[in-house]
């Protein structure tokens, strides 16, 4: 399998420019990539794993730039090349696939438009090219193959968009493509088909891929090596399987590690409920999202509610904290029915029960200072001022296990993805509330980094006694920290109980999907999943 | 913008028949432009561009209100009565006219002229035309002319007209310009309708915008409307007019700013014709109101202004230092050796003394609606004044309703005359007490006596020392301050050619250089 | 050609100029404003000095003009000479002196307009963002019905209504100005609005007040900034063309859109002097439009970075 | 296709919502202004008496509401009225001067709209080069001049040479070609007024998209600059440049009263601002309402085509 040399990078560093100064992304990094062969990317946010698999086509993202090392791509020297030459390489013997194809794919022109540009910038017939494109969306299984490619963008779902790219960049056979996160934004059942999609047709036009991720067990699908990559340096390289199984380096360790988290198991709920949701039906204009849910929070306990982006488990939030108010059914908190809608709730309900969002980026302002941010609740709620407020905003800080120091005069864009959402926390534990709503709060973050929220989280549930409502698709969280589970599809709950019960089988066909679809660690996962599968299908 | 206001109320007795000597005369050219003056020659497109001229004008002759009505409207009518260039009266529909006693006249008319429609004028159109300014529903600007007048009939190829008291200047009310004659029907006219007896014949008028028309070839004055084709433009952007007059697409223009005449001479495109007449600029202050109850601080800004810079740089040269008098050099009894007003902040300060004053601040209100360049004299007499420790604190009112809501409603104002070329005509108007546009509410006893003695008085010394002794009342006791006489200027393509004398009664030779001028 | 000549010769002139001021900034400068003043295009430096002159200008007029700004010191367009360095103008005043008094009543009128302006509109526009439903639909129609009528029109009915004192224009410009304002701020606040941290800061129970003053309005600042550039520019537009139509500053006070109107037949003639106070408004335009736009830049930037 | 149509509908009922809050505002400060169109008509000759005469002619004594109700039910079936001061019909008034103020508006965008969307996308191609710095200060001095002072240095270069007219003097029944020649420098003039509002924009929008994901992807394809530019950015970049270029449009049919009367432009500014000051109601809530309803049917036609070549809009999922 292992063909002749296709790509060597040698001690390539690569700068990013803040405000007049250059600081380095990557700090000399080697790289040989063989024909036929995929190299597996690992590494959290920061890593330079993006850049370092741009730089692979010659390329620097705008305020970033090469400032040393060699890239030579099948005898050119990417690095010396003119931006022409660069141009006619790229698209045609290197191609890219991004993370985000919803955002990738322009708006404006059809998929098959957009497939057509490359081929017929190098020369190839549109008709021939039109042919190939229905012929290789038939290959990565996309429906309608004949069809699809003439339909814009937002009308194709999220996974088939990315198997349109992955086409696309196998419009004129390149000799490497690079996947950039390609199925980070995907729903899991999803995922397996488009991972199982890429790696067949990779292998069939036996095409060199550099595959980054930051999830270890896709790129153990994926991947023949694997290289890991911690802030711009390299920490190990291996092959896949010598890497899963002896990693050597305390990073890989680490990484390895990451997965052991785990909620010690609960006594069952007793008592009143924090907080009842009883036949909620709720919905925007005439559709229904929401069908008579109904489930409780006790005190000192975590709901995890889990479905796919659409099954509606977003809207349940929406109706607790009273943004939609339902068409039918009641929010009950502490014995008292909430009003529906959050204007006509007290202070002190609107107090009880705070919101921590999935998007630490957008849920705090970025003109604010933390001192601010977390401060306003307790000022709100409890009426801290001057010194007392101070103080608090410092315990709060010290609470979430930040240096209150060196943080308390910050701005939101001055913290890294974790220290965000861990204000988020700091700013909802301010109100002191009964119930803390947790929306797909770690699903934007590093696995080592989710780590540590999870446990932050939990330690703050067993010392303050919170009532946590998990809204998340990863199942994997749902193992570390629920205690009860709700399964939801379509806005309608499939399947609920406690954690245990729930994650033995037998299951509801639903959960057994889902279940069935989070990736192992095993490299040949993949392979025996997608055989049970059509095996039963 | 519009000058209708002054030339109403003439009460002169006098001569009572035939051509009436009205004094004013006009520019005569120098040599320098009497060049290769041969007979006046047919033919040409006489393109004329005026500042005036709105969209909304109105078709009514009784409600024509600025040049361009009036030179439109002279362009397609006559009137009973023409004012020559040298100020006679000549009869124009009138062929001629006569009173026994000044309260009965008899206008005959003339025979044979048509309107353009081709029916003849006859005496009951004359009689339509004069009735559609008369009565109580009439909303005529000259209206009041006619609140003397008991009858109008016919009387053969007569219409005598009868007043409810003697006027030997009745005439002179029949050669205003809104009393065009237009064709009757059932004794009325139809004010919308353009059809006349005049030079030239409409062929398509927008309002606002232009007006073309052509010789009319049976016009009565065989040796009158020399063009073959006329078009008036409404051209109201100063610079607009001068470069359409510098790019040959119109051969006359109005209004020219008086900073610019200098450059446009300088280029030898043009002839300047600069007419001096009795049109003056005021500012009148309300004789009521403190503090210009008081004859000395009256006086006090008398001497606070700077009346030669004010010719020099609000008329650039294009006119004649007054010294507070609305009777000008062309009037009859003007008192030109009345002692000169200089500007002399000491005396001023003087004044202001005697009024028991060490400095003084008065609001001037002015627009250009007043006169153009009222804002900037406003300006250069604030800056004068100053010196005399006056301050004159400028407020600029904006043009739109100037009349309604500024002159005569606030006390210390900016406003012009189109002159008289009768003295008792203007004092009337203007200085007699009650009279309807003294707009400085001055009451003079002493004034007020004179000015009816004087209306009976046939000796000419007594007359003439009567209307000097009323001059020096009106402007050092006066309330009115008249800083300067102000010619018509006007602008022609090197190619026109115009009579030995314009008229100075009225702009633009009396409103009729359409049939007066010719192409050279 | 002429003019082409001159314009080359101050672009050339410009640069080195805006160099050493970008240089001076730099020492000068505290530690924390050295980094931007660092990072500063030429551009937005030359724009920073013309403004920074401007300002110098409009305070110490007194002191620089030669003149006073209201008394006739000549007969009316004397030549450019030792005395009169720029001239003098139609009435006889010296029209170095105008300028530099037109500096200060321009700029300052411009001033306040635009901040009046501001104020209402982006307090209303991001009220309205904020509010939605049937406060938003009343503002909105009513500012989309004022906006259907011809600005310059609209200004001159409501100036002849309520007259032409300083304030009333200042007011009337801004009220025609806000409808403008409102409109950027109520659509640059709906892309706010919809921010998770409104969401929370509303479900804490916050007020409007709070929300518009320290949520919304500090991040919907970077357009509305972007905005005020020009809109500060176009007052003097503004001034000059009623000033057109007859309406305008009070004289005998120095503005430029005033001077630019008073003086403009001469152009006819092909006499440069309107070109001076035109000019002053387009360096100031230009100067302010550089700045406004690498301040914008600056903020992208930021953006992409964090 | 019928999601556009009830967009369409809806607008058009706010649309008229608007011009009926306009004909109020119109009527209101017309209302508000000192004197009335007999005192406007008269003049300083004005006496109590023709005043009283006039007033009764013209049916001003009635109450400003009734008067109001009157305009509007008889607009309300077609029938703008007649003019008071001219007597003559409004229709016949404004359809001269409308079709002269909508070929300067179209004559001005036909030359403006292409050379703004040409200098915008290449400022935003070479944008920070020499090229884009050149262009984006020549725009804003042109916006920083007054109109009548950029007319009247254009009539001192062009007109007074001879190559053009220095006024326009317009005829129905001139030629296309002739018309075109003899309204060169208005059109021009206005050009240089709204070149440089579209032209930001159309740089602004272009390089505000230059970051997206999308044109990140073009690049790694391997597509030239250009292509990128005109064939990536732009599309995406058309909702914002129709509505700057709707905005600049509504002020060609009616912000351009000043480069009317420079150039003696029969228009409908010049005749508003002309009743205005005659306080000739009927005719300025006419033109007012013609105002307003090109603002708003610009406004629509910029959003429609906006969604139409927004494909999400159009073609749902």
């Amino acid at each position: 399998m292992m063909g002749d040399v296709l790509l060597t990078i040698r001690d390539l560093k690569i700068e990013g420019r803040a405000g007049e100064d250059w600081l380095p992304i990557i700090n000399g990094v080697d790289l040989t990539l063989h024909k036929g062969e995929v190299l597996g990317l690992i590494g959290e946010s920061g890593a330079g794993k993006s850049t370092l698999g741009l730089a692979a086509m010659g390329f620097a993202r705008d305020g970033c730039r090469i400032s040393g090392g060699e890239i030579n791509f099948d005898g050119i020297d990417l690095r010396k090349a003119s931006e022409r030459r660069k141009r006619a390489l790229r698209g045609q013997r290197i191609a890219y696939v991004a993370q985000s194809a919803a955002a990738s794919f322009n708006p404006a022109h059809k998929l098959i438009d957009q497939y057509c540009e490359v081929p017929v910038l190098a020369g190839i017939k549109r008709s021939k090219a039109e042919a190939e494109a229905i012929e290789l969306y038939r290959k990565m299984q996309l429906p309608e193959p004949g069809d699809i490619g003439f339909r814009y963008p937002h009308q194709v779902s999220g996974g088939q968009l990315q198997r349109a790219m992955t086409a696309m960049a196998m419009a004129c056979h390149p000799d490497l493509i690079i996947f950039d996160e390609p199925t980070t934004a995907l729903d899991v059942t999803t995922q397996i088909e488009v991972l199982a999609a890429i790696r067949d047709i990779v292998r069939e036009y036996n095409t060199a891929a550099i595959y980054i991720t930051h999830d270890l067990a896709v790129v153990a699908q994926m991947a023949d090596r694997i290289k890991i990559l911690l802030r711009g340096d390299e920490i190990e390289e291996a092959d896949t399987r010598a890497m899963l199984a002896a990693p050597r380096a305390d990073y890989t360790k680490s990484l390895w590690a990451v997965r052991s988290f785990a909620r010690p198991e609960q006594p069952p709920a007793s008592g009143t409920p924090v907080v009842s949701i009883r036949n909620v039906t709720a919905g925007y204009g005439k559709i229904d999202i929401l069908h008579d849910v109904s489930f409780d929070i006790h005190a000192g306990r975590t709901v995890a509610v889990v479905g796919e982006s659409g099954s509606g488990k977003s809207t349940v939030a929406r109706v607790m904290t009273g943004l939609l108010p339902p068409r039918r059914g009641e929010i009950v908190f502490g014995g008292q029915t909430l009003p529906p809608d959050y204007r006509a709730r007290s202070r002190d309900q609107l107090r009880q029960c705070q919101m921590i969002y999935q998007m630490a980026d957008t849920a705090l302002n970025p003109k604010l200072r933390l001192r601010e941010i977390i401060g306003r609740p307790a000022q709100m709620y409890l009426g801290l001022k001057g010194a007392k407020l101070r103080a608090r905003v410092r315990e709060l800080l010290d609470l979430i296990e930040m240096e209150p120091d060196s943080f308390i005069d910050r701005l939101p864009g001055e913290l890294s993805g974790g220290q965000k959402q861990r204000i988020g926390i700091a700013r909802a534990l301010a109100a002191e509330p009964e119930l803390i709503i947790c929306d797909e709060v770690t699903s934007a973050l590093d696995q080592i980094v989710q780590e540590g929220i999870l446990k932050l989280l939990d330690r703050l549930q067993s010392d303050l006694g919170l009532a946590y409502m998990f809204i998340t698709h990863d199942l994997a969280t749902v193992r570390a920290i629920a205690d009860d589970v709700v399964v939801m599809q379509k806005g309608r709950i499939v399947e609920q109980g406690p954690k245990a019960q729930l994650f033995a089988p037998p299951h509801e066909p639903y959960t057994e999907l889902l279940l069935s679809s989070v990736p192992e660690m095993d490299p040949d996962w993949l392979t025996r999943r997608l055989r049970g599968r059509r095996g039963a299908g | 913008m519009t000058q209708s206001r002054f030339d109403k109320g003439l009460t002169r007795r006098g001569v009572l028949k035939g051509a009436t000597a009205l004094g004013a005369a006009g520019l005569i050219l120098p040599a320098s432009y009497r060049q290769a003056r041969a007979e006046p020659q047919q033919g040409g497109d006489f393109r004329i561009g005026l500042g005036h001229g709105n969209s909304t004008d109105s078709y009514d002759p009784g409600l024509w209100d600025n040049l361009y009505a009036q030179v439109f409207a002279a362009s397609r009518h006559n009137q009973l009565i023409e004012v020559a260039a040298d100020g006679q009266l000549t009869g124009e529909i009138a062929e001629s006219w006569e009173s026994s006693d000044g309260k009965t006249w008899v206008f005959r008319i003339r025979q044979g002229v048509t309107f353009h429609s081709g029916k003849d004028v006859t005496v009951e159109d004359v009689i339509a035309s004069l009735n559609h300014h008369r009565g109580e529903d009439s909303t005529s600007a000259v209206k009041q002319f006619f609140d003397p007048v008991e009858d109008i009939r016919a009387d053969g190829q007569n219409v005598i007209i009868t007043l409810d008291a003697p006027n030997g200047d009745f005439p002179y009310l029949m050669s205003d310009y809104h009393l065009a004659i237009m064709p009757g029907t059932d004794g009325k006219i139809d004010p919308t309708s353009t059809d006349g007896c005049g030079p030239y014949i409409v062929e398509s008028y927008e309002p606002g915008v232009q007006a073309t028309l052509n010789r009319n070839p049976n016009y009565w004055k065989s040796d009158r409307g020399h063009f073959d084709r006329v078009e008036i433009l409404a051209i109201l952007d100063s610079a607009a007019r001068l470069n359409a007059l510098m790019t040959g697409q119109v051969d006359l223009i109005d209004q020219i700013d008086p900073a610019t005449i200098g450059m446009l001479e300088a280029r030898g495109v043009a002839n300047i014709l600069s007419i001096p007449g009795n049109a003056h600029y005021v500012f009148p202050m309300d004789s009521r109101a403190a503090p210009f109850d008081d004859n000395n601080v009256r006086l006090a800004l008398k001497y606070a202004i700077d009346r030669q810079q004010m010719v020099d740089t609000i008329l650039g040269g294009h006119g004649a230092v007054s010294n507070d008098n609305p009777i000008g050099p062309a009037n009859r009894y003007f008192y030109a050796d009345m002692e000169p007003k200089t500007f002399d902040p000491d005396r001023a300060r003087h004044y202001l003394r005697q009024a028991g004053m060490e400095s003084l601040s008065v609001d001037l209100h002015v627009a250009d609606a007043a006169f153009s360049g009222a804002v900037d004299a406003g300006a250069l007499f604030a800056e004068t004044a100053a010196q005399a420790g006056i301050n004159i604190n400028l407020v600029r009112e904006p043009n739109d309703g100037y009349w309604d809501n500024v002159w005569m409603q606030k006390p210390f104002v900016a406003s012009y005359w189109g002159g008289r070329a009768v003295e008792d005509h203007m004092f009337s108007m203007g200085y007699a007490s009650g009279a309807a546009w003294n707009d400085s509410y001055w009451e003079h006893e002493r004034f007020n006596e004179l000015l009816v003695k004087a209306r009976s008085e046939f000796d000419e010394d007594l007359r003439r020392e009567m209307y000097q002794e009323m001059q020096r009342i009106v402007s050092f006791e006066g309330s009115v301050i008249i800083p300067m006489n102000n010619n018509y200027v006007m602008a022609t393509a090197t190619n026109v050619a115009t009579p030995e004398q314009i008229s100075a009664n009225w702009n633009l030779d009396g409103f009729r250089c359409v049939e007066r001028w010719w192409f050279a | 050609m002429a003019v082409l000549v001159f314009l080359a010769v101050a672009i050339a002139a410009s640069i080195p100029l805006a160099y050493g001021f970008r240089m001076a900034l730099m020492r000068a400068a505290p530690h924390h404003m050295a980094a931007p003043a660092r990072d500063m295009p030429l551009t937005a430096a030359f724009g920073l000095l013309v403004i920074l002159l401007y300002v110098i200008v409009a305070a110490f007029a007194p002191v620089l003009a030669p003149f006073p700004e209201r008394a006739v010191v000549g007969v009316q367009f004397q030549p450019w000479d030792g005395t009169h360095l720029l001239g003098t103008d139609r009435l006889g005043r010296d029209m170095l002196s105008r300028l530099i008094y037109g500096a200060r009543n321009t700029v300052g009128i411009a001033f306040a307009t635009t901040a009046l302006a501001f104020i209402v509109g982006s307090l209303l526009g991001i009220w309205a963002a904020l509010r939605g439903g049937w406060l938003d639909q009343v503002l909105s129609r009513f500012v989309d019905a004022l906006m259907a009528i011809p600005s310059l029109i609209f200004a001159l009915l409501l100036l002849t209504i309520f007259g032409t004192s300083v304030t009333n224009l200042i007011l009337v410009i801004a009220a025609v100005d806000a409808t403008r304002v409102y409109r950027i701020a109520r659509s640059v606040a709906q892309g706010v609005v919809v921010m998770d941290y409104i969401e929370a800061a509303r479900l804490r129970g916050e007020g409007n007040w709070y929300l518009i003053r320290h949520e919304i309005l500090p991040n919907a600042l970077a357009p509305l900034v972007a905005e005020f550039g020009l809109r500060f520019c176009f007052v003097f537009l503004t001034i000059s063309s009623l000033s057109f139509l007859g309406l305008g500053i009070q004289p005998p006070m120095a503005d430029w859109g005033s001077m630019v109107r008073d003086n403009a037949t001469l152009i006819t003639f092909g006499n440069v002097t309107p070109l001076l106070p035109a000019g002053a408004i387009a360096l100031l335009t230009v100067a302010v439009n550089f700045v406004v736009d690498w301040q914008l830049y600056r903020a992208s930037g930021l953006k992409e970075q964090g | 296709m019928n999601a556009v149509l009830v967009m369409i509908a809806q607008r058009l009922a706010l649309g008229v919502l608007t011009l009926f809050v306009v004909s109020v505002v119109i009527f209101g400060a017309t209302e508000l202004l000192p004197g009335d169109l007999a005192s406007a008509l008269l003049g300083q000759t004005a006496t109590p008496e023709t005043l009283a005469a006039l007033r009764t002619q013209l049916g001003l004594n009635d109450p400003a509401p009734v008067r109001y109700w009157a305009w509007l039910t008889g607009v309300m079936q077609g029938d703008f009225g007649t003019s008071l001061a001219t007597r003559r019909p409004i229709a016949d008034m404004l359809s001269a001067r409308l079709g002269n103020t909508i070929f300067l508006a179209l004559y001005a965008a036909a030359i403006a709209v292409p050379l703004s969307l040409i200098l915008g996308v290449l400022a935003a191609l070479w944008r920070n080069s020499l090229f884009d710095r050149v262009a984006n200060a020549g725009a804003l001095s042109a916006i920083s001049f007054p109109e009548f002072f950029v007319a009247y240095i254009l009539i001192f270069l062009l007109a007074q040479s001879g190559f053009f007219p220095s006024m326009v003097r317009i005829s129905p029944a001139m030629g296309l070609g002739d018309k075109l020649y003899v309204t060169f420098l208005p059109a021009l003039t206005l050009t240089l007024v709204v070149t440089a509002h579209m032209m930001r924009m159309t740089r602004a929008a272009i390089i505000n998209l230059l970051a997206s994901p999308y044109i990140e992807m073009a690049r790694l394809k391997g597509v030239s600059p250009l292509r990128i530019v005109l064939r990536h950015a732009l599309p995406n970049a058309l909702a914002p440049i129709i509505n700057v270029i709707a905005i600049n449009l509504a002020y060609l049919i009616t912000g351009v009263v000043v480069v009317e009367v420079v150039f003696v432009y029969p228009g409908l500014g010049q005749l508003m601002v002309d009743s205005v000051a005659k306080r000739d109601i009927a005719v300025v809530q006419a033109i007012a309402l013609i105002f307003a309803s090109a603002y708003v049917l610009l406004n629509l036609t910029a959003d429609v085509l906006s969604t139409l070549t927004n494909p999400r809009l159009m073609r749902r999922k």
